[in-house]
């Protein structure tokens, strides 16, 4: 292997690497020596400096990975609070309610009971610190198990989760069930809060 | 392979599907049931002379003794081709063919169009879903960089929850719980006849008691859409079936003979069992 | 802001995002033109390129992102745990073709252009995260029209839909056009094989 395709494999496997990625692992991957991988780092390193990139490669917790320049740390800052919106998405806000509801609920379960994938929307609401992981379900793969937090409780106005208002409250009356379908519009569409709730037969 | 009795000797086979087209046997012919669609369409062979139950006979026996030679591609081809045959030759039998006026043969080049126009486009999505795994495996070798913000930089989480009130979230939750309701499937965009099977048996069942023995020429010389004679045609099979008409045929591809043999006034809810040919 | 510090922003904001940064975003952050930031990336994924580095800075679903250039994925393969998961069957991937084409389009639409129910798949590919929901069509029932994702962008690895391929290069050549024309003429018509249709290709 040249000294370029060395550098280039690095390059490719630490950019997707999420944790620092040894000098022996990436030795394993190119089947080179350690050494020899070892230098082709801090060579790439170093260019990088030269070069003026806005990130380097920084030796953190024994291996290399990709940050950024401390220079730019206004961008980045910038970046990582930007309000992309100020209020929580519908979806958003239905997953909270399935994790507040169902707790302690797994992101599959979630999925499940939604239709959809609901990776994101559970990392936003763990982001934000609405939702937070419990524990560890039983079974194949352990997933994380979810729940509320205090300061979801806190935020909504409320002591504890037996304050929650019962859903029983808010099931529609038999003759809202036939608009029910019309509350499949999709939300913010015109009309879709008029008939006391959207959809929910509730099972 | 194939041994044709026909004229024509030369004739390239229809490549519709790919993949080894189930062989079929009749006394007119013997071959790939594809080139007996080519043969029939293109005029090669009169339909009429293939009798068709032969052709599903020998398939399923084909099936039954020795299924593993009959791969699913082939066995789609078949119900395919079948199908086709089947339409070709219920088309050729029906009566009044002679003096469909212009309008309606007109409107059944269109429909002949939209059908090709639909086939070409769906072997046009076929080649295209090719395409989009050709892009996905290219697009597969670069892996994203996903790994986001260091946690080193603070970020302020602002209140998405403002606004957001326990009665609210419970309308949430009943909203992400309920069960999707299915969406009643569109059919605006299909044209709905006017005329429906049902319909049209109550219509002969009020007026043959007194017609006699009408041709099915002379029942159907009122009509001007080819799809009214058709359901005519399956609401007499309907009536035959229910043992209210006898149908006869003074000669083979002779006109039809309609007679009423039922009870004179017969409830109109005896008949509702036919209301499953609608649409 | 200079280009080089332009250049430096752009990369360390798109080295921490998790989806693609659109031109505007970093335009926001940058306070610069729209404009100028996109040629800056353009600039900067050209000299990633020219300098062959393991990475490249790629547009896709309408904004940056990096990922490993594909030479490298021998080595990525074996590092990044990527979702291998399993291929969609080719009714699947037909569906979607029609949705991405024809979109937006009704599960009554597909069916109709597809000759058998489309229900099953499009709620698979709604499961994967390739479809969506993107609004009602008029009319009775008020059906739920659906189009593609950003995610089935990226995994096509297109920036926008503009770069599907032209479905017109799909179409089947004239020989099978004929062909197809020929098994539909009107069975039976005594003229067919002379009169021509009104389409005037005849035979």
């Amino acid at each position: 292997m040249t000294d370029d395709e060395l550098v280039r494999a690095i390059e490719a496997v630490v950019m997707v690497a999420v944790e620092p990625v040894t000098p022996g692992l990436l030795a394993e991957l190119a089947e080179e020596p350690v050494e020899r991988v070892e230098s082709a780092c801090e060579r790439l390193a170093a260019s990088y400096r030269e070069e003026a990139r806005g990130f380097v490669l920084a030796r953190v917790a024994g291996g290399y990975r990709y940050q950024t320049h401390p220079d730019l740390a206004p961008y980045v800052e910038r970046f990582a609070n930007r309000d992309v919106s100020h209020r929580l998405s519908s979806a958003a806000l239905e997953t909270l309610a399935i994790v507040a509801y169902r707790q302690p609920v797994s992101r599959a379960q979630i999925a499940a009971l939604r239709g959809v994938n609901a990776d994101g929307v559970v990392r936003l609401l763990e982001q934000r610190g609405y939702v937070v992981g419990v524990g560890r379900a039983q079974g194949p793969g352990q997933p994380v198990l979810y729940g509320t937090t205090d300061l979801f409780l806190e935020r909504l106005g409320l002591d504890n989760l037996s304050q929650l208002p019962p859903v029983e409250d808010f099931l529609p009356g038999v003759d809202v069930v036939a608009e029910l379908e019309d509350g499949l519009r999709p939300a913010g569409a015109p009309g879709a809060q008029g008939a006391g709730g959207p959809d929910g037969t509730g099972d | 392979m194939a041994s044709v009795v026909t004229s024509s000797s030369q004739v390239a086979p229809l490549h519709v599907l790919a993949g080894p087209a189930p062989l079929v046997v009749t006394p007119v012919f013997e071959g790939p049931i594809d080139l007996l669609v080519h043969l029939v369409a293109s005029h090669q062979l009169d339909v009429l002379e293939v009798p068709l139950a032969p052709v599903v006979d020998s398939f399923v026996q084909v099936l039954r003794e020795r299924p593993e030679t009959v791969p699913l591609d082939a066995r789609s081809q078949f119900l395919l081709m079948a199908a086709v045959l089947v339409e070709i030759k219920s088309q050729r039998l029906l009566p009044g063919r002679d003096d469909v006026d212009e309008d309606e043969e007109l409107g059944c080049w269109e429909e002949r169009d939209l059908l090709l126009a639909r086939l070409l486009e769906c072997r046009a999505y076929a080649a295209v879903a090719d395409a989009f795994v050709a892009l996905s495996e290219r697009a597969a070798r670069s892996v994203a960089r996903e790994v986001g913000v260091d946690d080193g930089f603070v970020v302020d989480a602002p209140d998405l929850l403002c606004g957001v009130t326990p009665d609210r979230l419970a309308q949430a939750y009943l909203r992400a719980a309920a069960e999707r309701v299915v969406p009643r499937v569109d059919l605006s965009h299909v044209t709905v006849d006017t005329v429906t099977v049902s319909e049209t048996v109550r219509a002969l069942a009020a007026t043959l008691p007194a017609a006699g023995r009408v041709s099915f020429r002379e029942l159907t010389a009122h009509l001007s859409a080819r799809i009214e004679v058709i359901v005519h045609f399956l609401a007499v099979l309907e009536l035959c079936k229910l043992g209210k008409v006898v149908v006869g045929q003074a000669e083979r591809f002779g006109d039809l003979e309609v007679v009423w043999v039922g009870e004179a006034y017969p409830v109109a809810e005896a008949l509702v069992g036919s209301d499953e040919y609608e649409g």
